[in-house]
C-alpha cells in the first residue's frame, strides 16, 4: 500500500522544473493512484453515478490533499515521530470536516448524495499515502505539486467513470438530458446497469485494460 | 469428399505463417476444422485418444436444446394469439392450446429465429475479433451460449438489446478471462442478467411474456381486458404484498385459497409440459428434462448437479411449506420445480462445467445449494420472482470456494493416511 | 533551538497545541455555517410541501413562497386522530420517527401543514413508508372537503431507476388527484387505474415500490382521516 | 421500520460493503490472493467492526448528536446541554476511536490470546486504514439506528458480508490462475471485473424481505 | 498380512491385436542400443568409446550425478556409434553384436546370504540397479535412500499388455532369487501384487519372502502406482522402489549364474502386425528384425511399450529398457470429414469412455484405433471425465492445473509425490480438451525434483 519514499532535495530550482513537472504528470497516467497504485478506490467508485457528485468529490479530495500535504510539509520538522500517524489523521480528519461543513452549507443537494463518502476521504489511502511518502520528507512547494498531481490523477479516473455511467445510464451529463429525444423514440433505452454499483468496477477494469494495453510496462505478473 | 478435402487443404500454405492470407488464418482454421477433423497425431504419451472432442460435446448440448427451442417457438406463437384473442374475437378459438397450430408455429418462428440469429451473429463476431487478436480459430464454447441466450429471453425483447447483452457477456463474461474454459460466470446467464438489470422493463413485468401484449393493450385502450393477464406464474404469485393477494385477477382472502387458485390457474400438468407464459425456451420442464436425459445419458452434463439441484429445490420447498410465513411459502414444493425455468436452469445452466463446481462432491453441494437458493429467492425476494437465474449466478461465484474446501478435504484425508499408517 | 522533538513534554505539548488549534478552527467554522445548514434543511422541506400543493419552487424562492402559501399555519395530530397542542409541526422529523423503533406506533405524531392556494385551503400531510430498497416518502395535499386529494408528491432514496424510481414522476403522482383519502386507494396492474378514482396504475416492473406507496398511503391517510372526520362534525 | 434481522441480512448481502459501496477495497484487492489469508483478514474485520460499531454508537448517541448530551442536564448544573450538537466532530472522533481500538485490541489479543494473535496479528494493523471500518461507523450514524442491538447487528452483518466477499474472490482468484487472462488485465484489472460480476450475482439478494 | 484392493474406477481399452501365447526366438538383432533417454533425467558419462570392444555386462556409461549407477552392455560386440541430438545430448549408444557371447563373469551367490550393502553394490556395479525405479519422481532409484517398501506388479493392465504370467512361467527359481535380493534392499516389505481377476501363475502364487496382495478392477489396476497408493502410500520424504517382474527374474539370474542376463521376452502386438507372438530377444534390440515384413499396412506407428505410455520409435528403432511389448498401430495422419469419420460422424469405429458414440453398446468389441488426436487442443472445459478413470484418491484436474501454473505448494498438497506420468495415461486418453497430460505431469515432477529434492 505504501511506496518507497521519494526524496526531492534540490536546493533551489525553478518553480516548474522538470522534476517538479514530473510530480504532477506522473500520477496522471504511469503512476496513477487508482489504476496503478490501487489507492483510494473505496471512496472513488461509489459516487460515480453522476458527474456532478464525482466532480465535487474530486474537488474535495484536491482540497484535502493540497492543504494536507502543505500543512504536513510545513509541520514536518515539528511533528514528534511517535505521534506522527495520529497527527496526520487529525489533519486529514479536520480538513475533511471543513470540506463536509462547506458542502453542507453551500451545495446541500450534492452533500446529501455524497452522504458518508465525504467522511471516507479520511481513510482514502491516497491521502495518508502521500503524507507518509512525500510530504513528511519534502518542502512545501513540491508537496503541493505532488498533491495536485495525485488529486488530479484521481479526479480524471473518477470523472471518466462518472461520464460513462451518467451518459449511458441516465442519458444525462451533469443532470442535463443530452441524448436527443429521437433516440428514445427509436427504441433506445438507458442502461440501468450502469447506475448500479457493479458497473463502476467493470468500467474501471476496462480503463485499466486500455491503459495497460497502451503501456505494457505497467502489466503485472499475475 | 476427397475432392473437397483436396481443395481446402491445397489452400493450407496460403493461410499459414508467411502465406498470402496469413491474417485470415483464424477464419480459415475455423472452417477447415469444422469440415475435417485435422490430421494432428499424438506425439508421445498416450498414442491413442478418445474419439470425443469439444465439437462433438458441444454439439450434443445444442442437440439437447432442440426440444426446448421447438417447444419455445410454438409456445411463443400460442401466447401471442391467446393475448390477441382478448381484442380480436375472431381468434377466440386460439385460446385453446392446440388450435391454430400452423399460425402459431409461423408466428413463433418469426419471433424466435431472429433472436437466435442475432445472438449467434453478435457472439461469433466478438469471438472472431478475439480469435484474430490471439491468432486462433473459433473455440466451441459459444455454440452453446449462442443457443442458450435466445432461449432465456422474452420473445419481445428488442434485437439490439440481445446483441449488446451478447457482446457484453462474451467480452466481460468470458474473453477477459482468456476464452472458453476460463470464465467464472455462465456466459448465457451473464447476458440475461445484464439485460435484466440494464433494461428491466424489457425483461420483467407483465407485458413482455406474451408476445404482442403491448399492441393488444393499445387496441384495448391501455386497460387489460377482463380475464387477460400478462404475468408469468411466478409473477402472478409475487405480485401482491400483505393481505390482498391476487391470482389471475381474483382477490384471495387466505393463503390456502391462494394456493388453490394458483393450482387451478396453473395446472401442474400444463406447467410441466410448459403451457405457461415465460421466456422463449424455459417454460417446458418436459422439454428440458428430455434434453437433460440426453445430457446425463451421454455424460456431457453432470448428473450430480442436475439431481442435487432438483433435490435442493424440492427439499427447500418442503421446508418452506413447514415455515409457511407467506402465501408463497405455502406453494407445494414440487411446483417450484415445474414453473419459471427451474428445470431449464438446472439442466442447461447450472451444469455448465466451466462455471460449476468441478469436484464430484463439490457438484453435489453446488446443486443442493443452488436449488435451495432458487426457492429461497423466489419465496423471500418479491423483487425477483424468477429466482433461478440469479441463484445460479450466485452459485457460479461460490463454486470456486466449494471446490476449495472439497480439495482441502481431499488433502486432509490423504495426509491422514500417513498419520494412521 | 535545541528542543528535543522526541521528549515526552514536547510530544504532549505539541498534541495539546494541535488539538486546541484544530478544535478552535472546527468549532468556529461549524458555528459560523450552522445558520446556512439549518436553512438548507428547512428549505428542502418547504420545497417538498410546496410541490404537494402544485407550486414549483427551488432553493432560491422556496422560503418566500412558503411564507406566502403556508406560513405558520401548522399543527400536529396524534396517531389516534387527536390534535396535539404545543408541538412544532415543522421541526417534527417524520422519517426519523418512522425509523425509530423506540417510539411505539400509537405514540407517533402526524404534522399537518395548512396551505392556502388560490383561495382554496389545503392540508398538506407528510407520509413515510418503505419501498423496495429503502425508505420512500411523500406529501399529500387534501382539499377543502377534507377528503379529496388535490396533490401528491413522492420521493425515494434508493429505488430502481426506471422502475420503482418512477413514483417520483408527475404522471404517477397525478393519478392520486381526485381520490378520496377516506377509503383505501389500490395500486393495480391491469391498467384500470384510469377508470376508477380509487385505483392507481402501478409502475410496470416496479410492483414492490408501487405496493409500498399503496401501503404507506393507506396507513397514514387512515390516521389523518380519523382526525378530519372528527373535525368535520 | 426494519427488523434487526432485516438489518443484519441486508448488511451481509444487498448492502454488502464491497459490492454496494466498495469499502475496504484496498485490502480486499491486496489480501485476496489465497483463501487462507482472505479468511484471516475477514475475521479480523468482523472482530474490529463488532467492537468499534457499538463504541461509536454510544459516542454518537451520548456525546455527538444533537441533544445527545442531554444526560448532563440538569443535576450536574449544566444548562442548555440538550441543544449542543457536536456532530461536526464525528469524523475525527470516529477515526480516533477506531485507531485506538485497533491498537488496544492488538495489544489485548497479543497478551491474552496469543493463538488468535498468531492468526490475526498481521492483519490488525491493516484494519485501521480499512475504509469499511470508518464506513461502518458513518453508515451507522447516517442511518440512525435506534437501538444498540440494531447497530451491533449492522456491524456484524457488514463484517460477515465483507468476509464473504473476500473469501469468494480469493477462491475465484485461485481458480483463475489457470486462466489465460490478457496481459493488460492481469492482477488488478481482472480483479475489478470479477468483483463487478460478483456484484451482479449478489444482486439476487437485494430486496429480500425478511 | 496381504491386502486386497478393489477398484471401482478405471477403463480397459480393448484393441485389436493381442499377441498369441507362443514364444519364438527372434533372430539375433543386427544392432542393439542402450538409450539414456529411457532413464528420465539421466545425464550419461561415457566409459566405452566408439570402436571399443565390449562384453555382456561391460559398463558403457554411468550416471554423471550418481557415479555408482552403471549401465552395461547387453551384448558382446563393438560400440558402433554414439548418436547425439541437440546440444550434443546422447540419445543412443549403438552396439553391433558379434557371434560370441563373452560376458563379464562373477561367482554365483545366494542373495539370501548376502548383506544389503553387498546386494546393492553388486547391482550397481553390474547394471542391474537401473531396473529399480523410485517413487516419487518415477526415475532410476537413488541408491542413497532407503526405500520403505519395494513394489512388484505381477501383471500389466495396459491395452494389449503382455501377460507376465506367461512370460515368467517356469522361472520360479530365478524369480524367487530376485525377490530375495530385493528384500535385502529395504527394511520394509517387498510387495508382489497379483491380478485379482484371473488366477496367477505358480511363479507368483508361490513366491516367498514377500507380501502378496491382490487387486481387482480395470486398468490401471496393474500400474504399480495404483498399488502403492492403496497398499502403502508414500508421503513427502518417503521412497519406494518398483521393479518389473521380468527384471526381477534378470536380477535373480544374475546372482544365480554370475552374469548379466540380457534376454527378454517381448510381446509383439497391435492391429497392424501380422504375426503377433511373444519373441525372445535382447534388451535394447533393434526391432527391425521382428517388425519388418510383418506388417499389415505401411503407414504405421511402432511403439516400444504400450499404446498409452510407450515411446514412438522408428521401424528400425530399438526396444526400450523397461519395455516387454512392441505395439504397432495405424498412423492417423489423415483428415476426417466431419460427417463420416470426423467429429459429427456416427463413430462406430471410435472407442470412447463417453457415451457420445454408439460403441458403448458393443461391450466386447475390439477396436483398431489410430494415432489421430480426434480433435484440437482446448482449455479445460469438460469436468468429471478424468475422475471416472482415476482410481487414486487424487484430484486429477486440480493437480494438472497446479502443474500448469507451476504452483509447487499446491502440487505437493495434491499428491504429486505419489504419481508417475503413467498414472495419468487414462486421463490423457479421455481428455476432451486433448491436453498432453503425461507430459505436464512429467514437467511437474521435474520441477519438484529441481526445487524440492
Amino acid at each position: 500500500m505504501s511506496e518507497s519514499v521519494e526524496k526531492v532535495k534540490a536546493p533551489s530550482e525553478p518553480l516548474f522544473s522538470k522534476k517538479n513537472k514530473k510530480l504532477i504528470t506522473d500520477p496522471l497516467s504511469d503512476n496513477n493512484p487508482i489504476t496503478i497504485q490501487v489507492l483510494g478506490i473505496c471512496s472513488a467508485l461509489a459516487i460515480t453515478v453522476q458527474v456532478e457528485q464525482a466532480f465535487f468529490m474530486s474537488a474535495s479530495v484536491l482540497f484535502v490533499l493540497i492543504f494536507g500535504n502543505l500543512s504536513i510539509s510545513l509541520l514536518r520538522n515539528l511533528i514528534p515521530s511517535r505521534v506522527r500517524i495520529i497527527v496526520q489523521l487529525v489533519v486529514v480528519a479536520s480538513l475533511v470536516i471543513i470540506v463536509n461543513e462547506v458542502l453542507q452549507a453551500f451545495v446541500p443537494d450534492v452533500s446529501e448524495k455524497l452522504s458518508v463518502f465525504v467522511g471516507l476521504i479520511i481513510t482514502n489511502c491516497i491521502i495518508m499515502g502521500r503524507f507518509e511518502a512525500f510530504a513528511m520528507g519534502n518542502k512545501p512547494w513540491p508537496s503541493v505539486l505532488d498533491a495536485v498531481g495525485n488529486a488530479v490523477g484521481y479526479a480524471w479516473i473518477l470523472l471518466v467513470v462518472a461520464i460513462f455511467r451518467e451518459v449511458l445510464g441516465s442519458g444525462k451529463f451533469w443532470g442535463m438530458e443530452i441524448l436527443p429525444q429521437g433516440f428514445y423514440e427509436m427504441g433506445y433505452m438507458n442502461n440501468n446497469l450502469m447506475i448500479l454499483p457493479p458497473m463502476a468496477l467493470i468500467v474501471v477494469g476496462i480503463i485499466i485494460w486500455i491503459q495497460r494495453s497502451k503501456n505494457p510496462t505497467l502489466v503485472e505478473e499475475h | 469428399m476427397k475432392a473437397l478435402e483436396k481443395i481446402i487443404h491445397n489452400l493450407d500454405p496460403k493461410f499459414e505463417k508467411g502465406g498470402k492470407w496469413e491474417k485470415m488464418y483464424p477464419l480459415y482454421e475455423t472452417l477447415s476444422t469444422f469440415l475435417f477433423t485435422p490430421k494432428h497425431v499424438t506425439k508421445k504419451g498416450a498414442h491413442i485418444r478418445d474419439g470425443v472432442d469439444l465439437k462433438r460435446t458441444m454439439f450434443m448440448v445444442v442437440l439437447a436444446l432442440i426440444p426446448c427451442l421447438l417447444f419455445g417457438i410454438y409456445n411463443t406463437g400460442h401466447w401471442h394469439y391467446e393475448i390477441q384473442s382478448y381484442v380480436n374475437p375472431a381468434l377466440e378459438g386460439y385460446r385453446d392450446y392446440l388450435t391454430g397450430f400452423g399460425d402459431k408455429v409461423i408466428y413463433g418462428l418469426i419471433k424466435v429465429l431472429p433472436l437466435v440469429i442475432v445472438s449467434y451473429a453478435a457472439g461469433l463476431a466478438v469471438e472472431f475479433v478475439f480469435g484474430f487478436i490471439k491468432g486462433h480459430g473459433l473455440h466451441e464454447g459459444f455454440l452453446v451460449s449462442g443457443m442458450l441466450i435466445p432461449l432465456t429471453m422474452p420473445a419481445d425483447v428488442p434485437l439490439w438489446m440481445v446483441a449488446i447483452a451478447t457482446i457484453f457477456a462474451v467480452v466481460i463474461g468470458k474473453e477477459v478471462f482468456g476464452g472458453t474454459g476460463m470464465n467464472i460466470l455462465n456466459v448465457a446467464l451473464t447476458a440475461r442478467a445484464f439485460l435484466y438489470f440494464a433494461y428491466p422493463t424489457a425483461m420483467s413485468g407483465d407485458k413482455v411474456w406474451k408476445s404482442g401484449t403491448d399492441d393488444m393493450l393499445v387496441q384495448a385502450g391501455n386497460v387489460m381486458p377482463d380475464g387477460a393477464s400478462g404475468a408469468t406464474a411466478l409473477g402472478d404469485l409475487a405480485s401482491f404484498v400483505g393481505d390482498s393477494p391476487v391470482v389471475a385477477g381474483k382477490v384471495m382472502s387466505s393463503s390456502d385459497d391462494l394456493v388453490a387458485a394458483f393450482e387451478s390457474a396453473y395446472d401442474p400438468i400444463h406447467a410441466f409440459i410448459g403451457m405457461i407464459p415465460g421466456s422463449v425456451g424455459e417454460t417446458s420442464t418436459l422439454a428440458a428434462l428430455l434434453g437433460g436425459a440426453i445430457l446425463i445419458f451421454t455424460g456431457v452434463a453432470s448428473w450430480r448437479i442436475i439431481l442435487s439441484f432438483f433435490a435442493g429445490g424440492m427439499l427447500f420447498g418442503l421446508l418452506m411449506n413447514g415455515v409457511g410465513a407467506n402465501a408463497y411459502m405455502d406453494l407445494p414444493g414440487y411446483y417450484h420445480l415445474i414453473i419459471g425455468g427451474f428445470a431449464f436452469g438446472a439442466v442447461f445452466m447450472a451444469t455448465d462445467p466451466v462455471t460449476a463446481a468441478q469436484t464430484s462432491w463439490g457438484k453435489i453441494w453446488y446443486g443442493l445449494l443452488g436449488g435451495a437458493l432458487t426457492v429461497l429467492i423466489r419465496v423471500l425476494n418479491p423483487a425477483y420472482p424468477e429466482g433461478i437465474m440469479l441463484a445460479i449466478l450466485f452459485m457460479n461465484v461460490m463454486a470456486p470456494l466449494i471446490d476449495h474446501y472439497v480439495v482441502q478435504t481431499n488433502i486432509k484425508r490423504r495426509q491422514k493416511r500417513f498419520k494412521t499408517a | 533551538m535545541a528542543i528535543n522533538k522526541e521528549s515526552n513534554a514536547y510530544t504532549f505539548g505539541f498534541s495539546i497545541f494541535l488539538v486546541v488549534v484544530v478544535g478552535a478552527i472546527l468549532s468556529s467554522l461549524s458555528l459560523g455555517l450552522k445558520p446556512l445548514k439549518d436553512k438548507n434543511a428547512e428549505v428542502k422541506k418547504q420545497i417538498d410541501i410546496l410541490n404537494a400543493i402544485g407550486v414549483d419552487a427551488d432553493r432560491s424562492n422556496a422560503q418566500e413562497l412558503y411564507a406566502q402559501y403556508v406560513g405558520n399555519n401548522t399543527f400536529v395530530v396524534s396517531a389516534q386522530g387527536e390534535k396535539l397542542e404545543g408541538e412544532d409541526a415543522f421541526a417534527l422529523d417524520v422519517q426519523k420517527q418512522h425509523r425509530d423503533k423506540t417510539i411505539a406506533e400509537e405514540a407517533r405524531k402526524f404534522p399537518v401543514f395548512v396551505a392556502n392556494k388560490d383561495g382554496q385551503t389545503m392540508d398538506v400531510l407528510p407520509t413515510v413508508g418503505k419501498g423496495l430498497w429503502g425508505p420512500i416518502w411523500g406529501f399529500v395535499a387534501v382539499g377543502d372537503d377534507m377528503e379529496t386529494i388535490v396533490g401528491a408528491s413522492f420521493d425515494h432514496k434508493t429505488e430502481t431507476p426506471g422502475l420503482g424510481a418512477e413514483i417520483k414522476n408527475t404522471s404517477f403522482e397525478e393519478q392520486y388527484i381526485g381520490a378520496k383519502m377516506t377509503s383505501n386507494i389500490t395500486v393495480v396492474k391491469d391498467g384500470s387505474g384510469k377508470l376508477d378514482a380509487q385505483k392507481v396504475d402501478g409502475i410496470t416492473g416496479g410492483t414492490i415500490t408501487s405496493k409500498g406507496v399503496e401501503e404507506m398511503m393507506n396507513r397514514t391517510m387512515a390516521v389523518y382521516a380519523a382526525y378530519f372526520s372528527k373535525t368535520k362534525i | 421500520m426494519e427488523s434487526t434481522l432485516d438489518i443484519f441480512v441486508k448488511a451481509i448481502f444487498s448492502e454488502n460493503m464491497i459490492f454496494a459501496y466498495f469499502l475496504g477495497m484496498c485490502s480486499y484487492l491486496a489480501v485476496s490472493k489465497t483463501v487462507k489469508t482472505g479468511l484471516g483478514l475477514g475475521v479480523a474485520v468482523i472482530f474490529v467492526l463488532g467492537v468499534t460499531i457499538p463504541i461509536n454508537y454510544l459516542l454518537e448517541n451520548y456525546v455527538l448528536k444533537e441533544g445527545a448530551l442531554e444526560w448532563l442536564n440538569p443535576e450536574y448544573g449544566i444548562n442548555g446541554s440538550s441543544t449542543i450538537n457536536l456532530s461536526f466532530l464525528s469524523f475525527i472522533m470516529f477515526i480516533a476511536v477506531i485507531a485506538s481500538i485497533v491498537q488496544l485490541v492488538e495489544m489485548l489479543v497479543e497478551k491474552f490470546a496469543p493463538a488468535l494473535y498468531g492468526a490475526l496479528g498481521i492483519f490488525l494493523p491493516l484494519i485501521a486504514v480499512n475504509c469499511s471500518i470508518l464506513g461502518g461507523a458513518l453508515f451507522m450514524q447516517d442511518r440512525q439506528y435506534s437501538t444498540m442491538t440494531d447497530a451491533v447487528a449492522f456491524g456484524l452483518g457488514s463484517g460477515i458480508g465483507w468476509l464473504i466477499a473476500i473469501v469468494f474472490i480469493a477462491a475465484i482468484r485461485e481458480k483463475i490462475r489457470y486462466s489465460n487472462v490478457p496481459p493488460a488485465l492481469r492482477g488488478l484489472g481482472i480483479t475489478f471485473i470479477i468483483t463487478g460480476l460478483m456484484g451482479i450475482a449478489f444482486m439476487s439478494f437485494m430486496g429480500i424481505d425478511y | 498380512m496381504s491386502k486386497t484392493v478393489k477398484l471401482r474406477k478405471g477403463l480397459d481399452i480393448k484393441l485389436v491385436g493381442e499377441a498369441d501365447k507362443l514364444k519364438v526366438d527372434a533372430p539375433m538383432p543386427a544392432s542393439v542400443a542402450l538409450k539414456p533417454t529411457d532413464f528420465h533425467g539421466l545425464v550419461p558419462k561415457m566409459v566405452a568409446k566408439q570402436g571399443d570392444k565390449v562384453k555382456i555386462g561391460s559398463v558403457i556409461f554411468y550416471d554423471k550425478y550418481n557415479e555408482a549407477i552403471k549401465f552395461v552392455s547387453p551384448v558382446s560386440g563393438v560400440v558402433e556409434e554414439v548418436v547425439r541430438g541437440a546440444k550434443r545430448k546422447i540419445l543412443e549408444v549403438r552396439i553391433t553384436p558379434d557371434a560370441q557371447e563373452d560376458a563379464v563373469k562373477h561367482e554365483p551367490k545366494d542373495p539370501a546370504s548376502l548383506s544389503g550393502e553387498e546386494v546393492k553394490a553388486a547391482m550397481l556395479e553390474n547394471g542391474l540397479w537401473p531396473f529399480l525405479k523410485q517413487r516419487p519422481l518415477d526415475i532410476v532409484a537413488d541408491p542413497n535412500v532407503e526405500p520403505k517398501a519395494i513394489f512388484v506388479s505381477a501383471f500389466d493392465s495396459h491395452p494389449l499388455a503382455p501377460d507376465y504370467d506367461y512370460i515368467v512361467h517356469g522361472q520360479d527359481q530365478f524369480f524367487q532369487n530376485g525377490l530375495n535380493a530385493l528384500a535385502k534392499l529395504t527394511s520394509g516389505k517387498v510387495h508382489l501384487t497379483l491380478n485379482g481377476n484371473v488366477p496367477a501363475d505358480a511363479t507368483f502364487q508361490n513366491a516367498k519372502n514377500v507380501q502378496i496382495n491382490k487387486i481387482f478392477g480395470k486398468h490401471p489396476a496393474g500400474n504399480v502406482g495404483t498399488q502403492i497408493h492403496f497398499i502403502d502410500p508414500i508421503d513427502k520424504g518417503q521412497f519406494v522402489f518398483t521393479v518389473n517382474p521380468q527384471d526381477v527374474v534378470a536380477i535373480g539370474k544374475f546372482f544365480a549364474e554370475g552374469q548379466y542376463d540380457p534376454t527378454r521376452i517381448v510381446a509383439l502386438t497391435g492391429s497392424e502386425v501380422k504375426n503377433r507372438k511373444y519373441y525372445r530377444t535382447i534388451v535394447g534390440a533393434s526391432v527391425t528384425g521382428i517388425v519388418n515384413d510383418n506388417l499389415e499396412s505401411e503407414n504405421v506407428r511402432v511403439i516400444s511399450g504400450n499404446a498409452l505410455t510407450g515411446e514412438k520409435i522408428d521401424r528400425n528403432g530399438y526396444l526400450g529398457f523397461y519395455d516387454a511389448q512392441i505395439t504397432v498401430l495405424p498412423e492417423g495422419d489423415q483428415y476426417k470429414f466431419f460427417l463420416t469419420k470426423g467429429w459429427l460422424g456416427p463413430g462406430f469405429d471410435k472407442f470412447s469412455s463417453h457415451m457420445l458414440f454408439p460403441t458403448w453398446l458393443m461391450k466386447n468389441k475390439k477396436y483398431r484405433l489410430d494415432t489421430n488426436m480426434n480433435g484440437e487442443e482446448r482449455g479445460f472445459v469438460v469436468t468429471g471425465e478424468m475422475e471416472k478413470v482415476m482410481p487414486l484418491d487424487i484430484l486429477p484436474m486440480q493437480l494438472i492445473k497446479a502443474v500448469m501454473t507451476k504452483d509447487i505448494d499446491a502440487m505437493e498438497l495434491l499428491g504429486i509425490y505419489e504419481v508417475a506420468p503413467e498414472d495419468f495415461a487414462l486421463c490423457e486418453y479421455v481428455c476432451t480438451s486433448k491436453i498432453d497430460i503425461q507430459e505436464k505431469i512429467r514437467e511437474g515432477l521435474d520441477l519438484i525434483k529441481e526445487e524440492c529434492m
